[in-house]
């Protein structure tokens, strides 16, 4: 175990790590995030921006269903929301980006406040089941949208300038997208330690209790799926802005399940677990691809297309060995391999 | 003299089956008082009306002088109530500390957007939050258990975390049911001795139910017994030892010459 | 009138359908307390590879559905065994996102095997047409609902005289419990795992006959969930007489009210129903009391 | 130039090849790899062989743009032969604007991969609007004077065909008694076929992709109805009919590619089972010659190129195609006004016999 | 001295040795040795966290459930190893348990319960259980279509114990049978918990926070404290331990000390020093 760090006052108690070494290993990660488009190909920048913003959406869904326990399989009609909430925005509308992308948030906000309601009366699965039939009327109401939401056939959506900097530059997109996926940790490690957050957690855990304590499950449940749906639909302007288009094949329904397993592979409810299980989830494929493509060129197979499919098995390999390895997702993995390395001698 | 709480003929009635009948009871500041009755009397649903998890049926809970019927479940805390459960109600997966922070809930007024940037008086907030429970913590004797999960606490050391979680409220009113259960004699001195100390140092008035009669018979000031839902007998430590009634319902010849 | 009729028979017919995969899932719900996100993927695989049998062996029909049987326990059974059986007393949704991986290696497994064109089932019979009542129906429409009806009755026969029924809800409960009450957590689930794969596996076979044999028929599963919630996510009677109900509720909407809100009908009806009944009309409430 | 080395020259290819999208894709590659096949073992272009990188994007539009930047940026391909469905098609439109790579598509032809013309941007095919439109009027002229009924789906592409019936309503005054749209993948037509019979509908427009037409034909057959249905090539498999079996009596198909049952479509299979293996054969289909002519008309640029190969030069050449054959549709044409080569649409009718399209007598 | 507690034959149920590991890293129970006879009734005491319910749940297997583990020691019962044995095929065997905190199915009714916990009997003989438990807790009789999660606390507890009984077990692993009971009620479960000994030959291992009341009707006990047994005896022997009466009876002096008395200071026990 550690030692060496002495608390002098309570307030050094809510600081987010007390080791002077994470300080400088966050920092060293900060760093080489930033310079990153400098030294990466466009094709590695573009897979970060894909995890950075993916993560801003799957942290949303970490305070909803890893904070609150309330399980959405429905997420990614607040992905399409925020993003259309933007596209319209910009294009029908003529806004500023910036009111374009606060839209993109309230949007998505003002929808999880009417998904929330049925939240306080239903639980677990019922309510997942719920969510999800939202994801089916939200898709029906854009195809519906006539020229509005462009229907079927989606909308364009040029990259925006603003205060001068041009993001359809891929680097600049990078940035915007860092940045906010930063702001987004920030926020959602502050809820994890303040009020807010042990108010979430009480109801997961036990909801008569947190009432007994003052909690109010109408108003925090409410509340989660606000704040929940407002970083996802966030993240929907994003991925918009990414593939420059709005239109709902670009957000398949699997999204939504692939971001819960993202939150379950990476660990439920925890922050580090929601960023490791998003690199994870979103690198498989290229990972597999990869691995494909070496293993075909080793043994010099010619790779029948068909086979391409081993790709698909070997995805859903990783999230079922690796929940069978730890159902506390590679979080857990982490945590006991970090305990080998500090207590290995005493074990006990 | 005026009542902290006062029970005014609440009913409970769940289909059929009448868990309170018709009761009656009242609580004055300072004092420790106790509820027993035999087992499925109603004691604990007397709770659960009393501190908003249930409506009564028919009758009137009033708090501070103030009728209770109106309010949300969820506003009890605020106005001064602590409870903990007979069944255990924690947060599992938290830390201990974690649990006791949460029993702060309602002396914390941050909004959710400051708790979101976490700055100013967020985080002065959340920092007096950490003293105040550090304070329980010592105050219990839980130091040990500080950082352990609570899921992981053997059943003895889950009571006092909810023990803890109630004080950290700050509760003018403490409702303990059973309290004690699951503790051996030694554990039990101690939480007869914290009960005392809730009382006298902290001005807490404490309302218990509980079936271990060294417990109640030597804490109590007033004693109300209830079975079958009705109220069958109150008074003094001595009254009660002496009911007939109560000896039948209840108490059985044997406990009463044991304590 | 005869417009309503036949509406109501083709809902009945698609119905059944569903009535069989909502009983899968709620047997599995009921002695595991999880959603197999698999199960429409398992019934697909399972009518790929007793098709594949039925045609080995000359187009049997026999074979085919005795094929469906075999594979489907044996699937059943390793599915319990070498995967869910780990997942024995692990958080809920660990153990659903582990199904969930189950039907994307299912789905891709079945896109290597047999490729992505559509097969046609070939069953004697199964597409001629009877006339009854002035209803021209298939036959094999005929045969999913008296299998449904059937699968009812057995269902029904199995929970009432057998303690079965009372331990797959124990072991649901409180796996740890149970076991500590003697049921073997595990045998439980390898009948529950073997039972549901085999209703999942007729629901999917009917469904490749009545319209095509693909690797999109796993939609099935999704579609037959309102069925299994408006019934109660662990009532399997309850499940299978719903998807009846969920079937002819669809086709009214679409022969009565816009053939696009057909296919979401049964979301939206459930969204109704669980404001109402916020565990499914049958399903078991759960108990919360402090 | 970015992917030309004195002895090879790197072609990308973007398209779902995994998934239940993929049989349409899985084809179309093997067209690609044809025509490289053949062209490689003549020696190549200019001494240069080709190689194809194939990127899978299962559709899901992120992964194209990532594959397209892959493609691009990372294994610095020289040309792009296929760029995936509509949607990921119309999301990488910015990226290949920018970099100016050369790219033909035969998947999709959403109007902004041609109008305006972007300049290094080809399509041959044809919308789905005009071949709507070609199939309403053939049709039209072989059961003149019948009520319709008109089905598509609630998406983009049933939002296309619908344009096309409205313009062929339009010229043709059509009476159409049922119109609807459903959701995608939606598997049971029963109560649409029903209405349709009920309001006494002569022919159908099946606006589905594959089995969706499977399922409203047989719903007819079972309902007893007999009236000719039309449908358009992007679900043209031989296993559609397959599925269909009896019911495709009166099944009809629009396409700009030949049918199985003529003499160029057997002469292209059996140049198939020569340059591609044995398993691979049974998975090809329309999508094959079609990615095949796309492909040979983008490598036919780059040879009139010569051994200075450059994105502009292979872009002029491409805009000086003319009738370039490919034997399995109609000429490709482009010009620097016109990057749309369309392609000219014909009926064909279902053989229950052969489960096979043969052209219209 | 002789301790008649500790007859000659075979115990029917041994524990040598045992460690239990939690987590991979917390160690509830460090060299855990005691043996149970036929027909005994054997009480574990200690404080909050000792280790008393571990021992229960390695018996009857079911650590993994809260990933605890075995790493050292066996444990014996009736010629078998239960180290590596279901939980199922424990109770098969005739060893039931009683866990900790009730843990009923909270939506199935009381008679629902009690027919889970004879899951191995037959029809008949699920039948006279019935009766047999019913008769024991006539309570339960008039609630026994109640859904079990409503009952009070001490119905529960009643619930829990004749659930255990529905088995027929050989041996009974009771933890804390007395917890939440009004006197009345524990007088009666300690009575009948003696009847069935006497009268059944049920061997019962006893985990018991009231001394009081385990020493009165055990032929020994263990005394834990942090994962280890600290002191064993017979019942009577304990009884007349000066520091078993301060910790475990409250009694000084000869008197039972009223709980006002307590002092603000902690005491130690000396066996610990
Ligand atoms: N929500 C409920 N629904 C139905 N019946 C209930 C409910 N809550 C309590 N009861 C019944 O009301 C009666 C009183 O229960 P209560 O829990 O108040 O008893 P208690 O006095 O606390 O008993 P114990 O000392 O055993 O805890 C019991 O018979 C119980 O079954
Ligand atoms: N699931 C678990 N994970 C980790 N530690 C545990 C777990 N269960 C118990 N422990 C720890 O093991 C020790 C012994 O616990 P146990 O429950 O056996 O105590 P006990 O003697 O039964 O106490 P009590 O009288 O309070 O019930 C405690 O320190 C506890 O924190
Ligand atoms: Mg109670
Ligand atoms: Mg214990």
């Amino acid at each position: 175990m550690q030692s060496g760090h002495f608390k002098q006052s309570f307030s050094e108690q809510l600081d987010l790590t007390d080791s002077s070494a994470v300080r400088l290993w966050y920092a060293v990660v900060l760093a080489t995030l930033v310079a990153l488009p400098f030294v990466a190909s466009p094709y590695v920048t573009g897979f970060f921006t894909t995890v950075l913003f993916t993560l801003v959406g799957v942290l949303g869904l970490n305070v909803l269903t890893g904070f609150t326990g309330l399980v959405s399989l429905g997420h990614v009609a607040f992905l399409v929301l925020g993003g259309y909430a933007y596209a319209i925005a910009t294009v029908r509308l003529g806004l500023h980006p910036l009111p374009a992308f606060a839209l993109a948030g309230v949007v998505p906000a003002v929808a999880g406040l009417v998904v929330g309601v049925p939240s306080l009366r239903l639980k677990g699965l019922y309510l997942a089941i719920t969510t999800l039939a939202f994801t089916f009327i939200v898709y029906s109401l854009i195809l519906a949208g006539g020229d509005f939401t462009g229907s079927g056939r989606g909308l364009m959506v040029p990259r925006p300038i603003i205060f001068g900097i041009d993001f359809s530059s891929e680097r600049a997109l990078y940035w915007l997208c860092l940045a906010v996926t930063l702001l987004t940790l920030l926020g959602v490690l502050n809820i994890r330690r303040s009020r807010l957050g042990r108010a979430f957690i009480a109801i997961r855990d036990n909801d008569q209790a947190a009432v007994a304590m003052g909690i109010s499950l109408t108003k925090y449940k409410l509340l989660a799926f606000v704040i929940s749906s407002f970083l996802t639909g966030i993240s929907g302007a994003l991925m918009v802005l990414f593939i420059n288009f709005a239109n709902v094949e670009g957000f398949p329904f699997l999204l939504s399940i692939e971001a819960v397993a993202i939150l379950i592979v990476g660990g439920i409810g925890s922050v580090l677990g929601t960023v490791i299980g998003t690199i994870f989830i979103i690198s498989l494929p290229e990972v597999s691809t990869q691995l494909l493509g070496a293993v075909s060129a080793a043994f010099g197979w010619q790779l029948n297309s068909v086979a391409l499919e081993i790709k698909g098995i070997l995805y859903g390999c990783a999230i079922v060995g690796f929940l069978m390895l730890d159902p506390r997702g590679l979080v857990g993995l982490w945590i006991d391999l970090k305990r080998l390395w500090t207590s290995r001698p005493m074990r006990y | 003299m005026t009542h902290l709480m006062e029970a005014r003929g609440v009913v409970k009635k769940f289909g059929g089956l009448t868990a309170v009948n018709d009761v009656s009871l009242h609580v004055n500041a300072g004092e420790i008082c106790s509820l027993i009755g035999p087992n499925g009397a109603g004691k604990t649903t007397l709770f659960n009306l009393i501190s908003g998890v249930l409506r009564p049926t028919t009758g009137e809970v009033f708090f501070k002088e103030k009728s209770m019927a109106r309010e949300r479940p969820e506003n009890y805390a605020a106005a001064g109530m602590g409870r903990t459960f007979q069944n255990l109600a924690l947060f599992k997966h938290s830390t201990v500390i974690e649990n006791l922070l949460v029993g702060r809930h309602t002396h914390i007024k941050s909004n959710p957007l400051e708790s979101i940037f976490f700055m100013g008086r967020a985080r002065r907030e959340e920092a007096a939050a950490r003293e105040r429970v550090e304070q329980i913590v010592e105050f219990l004797e839980i130091e040990s258990l500080r950082d352990k999960i609570v899921g992981s606490l053997s059943y003895g050391q889950q009571k006092r975390v909810e023990l803890g979680r109630a004080l950290a409220s700050d509760p003018d009113l403490l409702l303990l049911d059973e309290i004690v259960a699951g503790m051996n004699r030694e554990e039990k001195e101690d939480i007869a001795r914290f009960i005392l100390d809730i009382r006298d140092e902290l001005g807490i008035t404490v309302l218990m139910i509980e079936h271990d009669m060294q417990v109640v018979m030597d804490l109590s000031d007033r004693i109300y017994v209830l079975d079958f839902g009705c109220l069958i007998a109150t008074g003094t430590p001595a009254e009660i030892m002496n009911d007939p009634a109560v000896t039948k319902a209840y108490l059985g010849e044997e406990a009463v010459s044991d304590a | 009138m005869r417009y309503t009729l036949e509406l109501v028979y083709s809902g009945v017919a698609i119905g059944a359908i569903y009535g069989l995969m909502a009983m899968a899932f709620a047997m599995t719900y009921k002695a595991t307390g999880l959603l197999n996100f698999a199960q429409g993927e398992l019934g697909m695989l399972i009518a790929y590879i007793s098709w594949s049998i039925s045609t080995a062996l000359g187009s049997s029909t026999w074979a085919l559905v005795g094929g469906a049987l075999l594979s489907s326990i044996v699937l059943g059974l390793l599915i319990e065994r070498f995967i869910m059986r780990k997942m024995i007393g692990q958080p809920v949704f660990s153990a659903v996102l582990v199904t969930v991986g189950l039907g994307v290696i299912i789905t891709s497994v079945v896109l290597m095997i047999w490729g992505g064109e559509q097969q046609r089932v070939d069953v004697q019979y199964a597409s001629d047409i009877v006339v009854f009542a002035g209803l021209r129906m298939r036959v094999s429409q005929i045969a999913v609902i008296v299998v449904l009806l059937l699968a009812l009755a057995l269902t029904h026969v199995f929970f009432r005289y057998s303690r079965f029924g009372i331990a797959m809800r124990a072991v649901a409960a409180d796996a740890r419990t149970a076991s500590l009450m003697g049921i073997s957590v595990s045998r439980v689930q390898a009948v529950a795992w073997a039972t549901s794969s085999v209703l999942a596996g007729l629901a999917g076979l009917f469904f490749a006959v009545s319209f095509e044999l693909s690797p999109s028929i796993f939609t099935l599963g999704l579609k037959s969930f309102p069925a299994t919630v408006f019934g109660g996510l662990d009532a399997v009677i309850g499940s299978g007489a719903s998807g009846i109900f969920i079937g002819v509720f669809e086709n009214l909407v679409g022969g009565y009210v816009a053939p696009l809100l057909k296919e979401i009908a049964g979301f939206l009806m459930i969204l109704v129903i669980l404001m109402v009944r916020p565990f499914g009309m049958f399903g078991q409430k759960d108990i919360e009391r402090v | 130039q970015q992917g030309v080395t004195d002895t090879e020259i790197l072609i990308g290819e973007i398209a779902p090849l995994t998934g239940p999208a993929s049989v349409g894709s899985v084809a179309l590659s093997l067209g690609t790899k044809m025509a490289v096949a053949e062209v490689n073992a003549a020696g190549g272009i200019n001494g240069r062989k080709i190689r194809v990188i194939s990127e899978d994007d299962g559709y899901v539009v992120t992964r194209a743009v990532q594959a397209a930047r892959k493609l691009i940026t990372s294994d610095k391909v020289f040309a792009l032969a296929a760029i995936s469905g509509s949607a990921p098609s119309v999301a990488l439109l910015p990226m290949l604007k920018e970099t100016g790579i050369p790219a033909i598509n035969v998947l999709s032809f959403p109007d902004s991969l041609h109008t305006p013309v972007v300049p290094n941007i080809y399509v041959a095919g044809a919308s789905h609007q005009d071949s709507v439109e070609a199939l309403v009027t053939e049709l039209n002229k072989l059961y003149p004077n019948k009520k319709w009924a008109v089905v598509t789906q609630d998406d983009e592409l049933g939002s296309l065909m619908r344009e096309g019936w409205d313009r062929a309503q339009a010229k043709y005054k059509l009476n159409v008694v049922y119109k609807t749209a459903y959701r995608r993948g939606q598997k049971d037509f029963s109560a649409e076929m029903l209405s349709a019979t009920k309001a006494g509908a002569e022919v159908l427009l099946a606006g589905g992709i594959v089995t969706e037409n499977v399922a409203m034909v047989k719903e007819l057959e079972r309902l007893g109805s007999k009236i000719p249905v039309g449908a358009t090539w992007i679900g043209r498999y031989p296993s559609a009919l397959q599925a269909m079996g009896s019911a495709a009596g009166n099944f009809y198909m629009i396409d700009y590619v030949v049918p199985e049952g003529s003499a160029q479509s057997r002469a292209f299979y059996s140049r198939a089972t020569k340059l591609l293996p044995e398993d691979d054969l049974k998975r090809v289909n329309r999508y094959t010659p079609v990615a095949y002519a796309g492909t040979k008309t983008l490598i036919e640029a780059m040879r009139r190129c010569g051994k200075a190969l450059t994105w502009a030069c292979t872009i002029k050449e491409m805009d000086a195609t003319k009738d370039m054959e490919t034997s399995v549709m109609a000429p490709i044409n482009f010009t620097p006004k016109s990057h749309f080569s369309r392609q000219k649409l014909s009926l064909m009718k279902a053989n229950v016999k052969t489960l096979e399209f043969e052209p219209l007598q | 001295m002789t301790d008649h507690t500790m007859p000659a034959g075979e115990p029917l149920l041994a524990v040598n040795n045992l460690q239990v590991v939690y987590g991979g890293a917390i160690e509830a129970l460090r060299d855990v040795s005691f043996e149970v006879h036929p027909g005994q009734i054997v009480a574990l005491l200690g404080a909050n966290g000792a280790g008393k319910s571990t021992v229960l749940k390695a018996i009857s297997g079911i650590l993994d459930f809260e990933d605890g583990k075995i790493e050292k020691g066996e444990i014996r019962y009736a010629g078998a190893q239960l180290g590596r044995m279901t939980a199922a095929n424990i109770v098969g065997r005739g060893l039931v348990h009683v866990p900790e905190g009730r843990r009923l199915f909270a939506s199935m009714t009381v008679q629902e319960n009690l027919v889970v916990g004879g899951h191995h009997r037959n029809r008949a003989g699920l039948g006279d259980s019935l009766d047999y438990v019913y008769n024991l807790f006539p309570r339960l009789l008039e609630r026994r279509a109640q859904i079990a999660g409503y009952l009070s606390g001490g119905e529960q507890q009643m619930v829990a114990i004749g659930r255990a009984l529905m088995s027929k077990p050989r041996i009974l692993a009771l933890d804390e049978p007395g917890l939440g009971l009004a006197p009345l009620v524990v007088n009666e479960i300690f009575e009948r918990i003696r009847q069935l000994s006497r009268d059944e030959k049920l061997t019962i291992l006893l985990v018991e926070q009231n001394a009081m009341k385990a020493l009165a009707i055990a032929d020994r006990a263990y005394i834990m404290e942090n994962g280890r047994v600290m002191l064993t005896g017979s019942s009577a022997d304990l009884k007349d331990n000066p520091d078993v009466r301060e910790f475990y009876l409250g009694i000084k002096s000869g008197e039972v000390q009223s709980m006002r008395d307590v002092k603000h200071y902690k005491r130690r026990k000396r066996w610990l020093s």
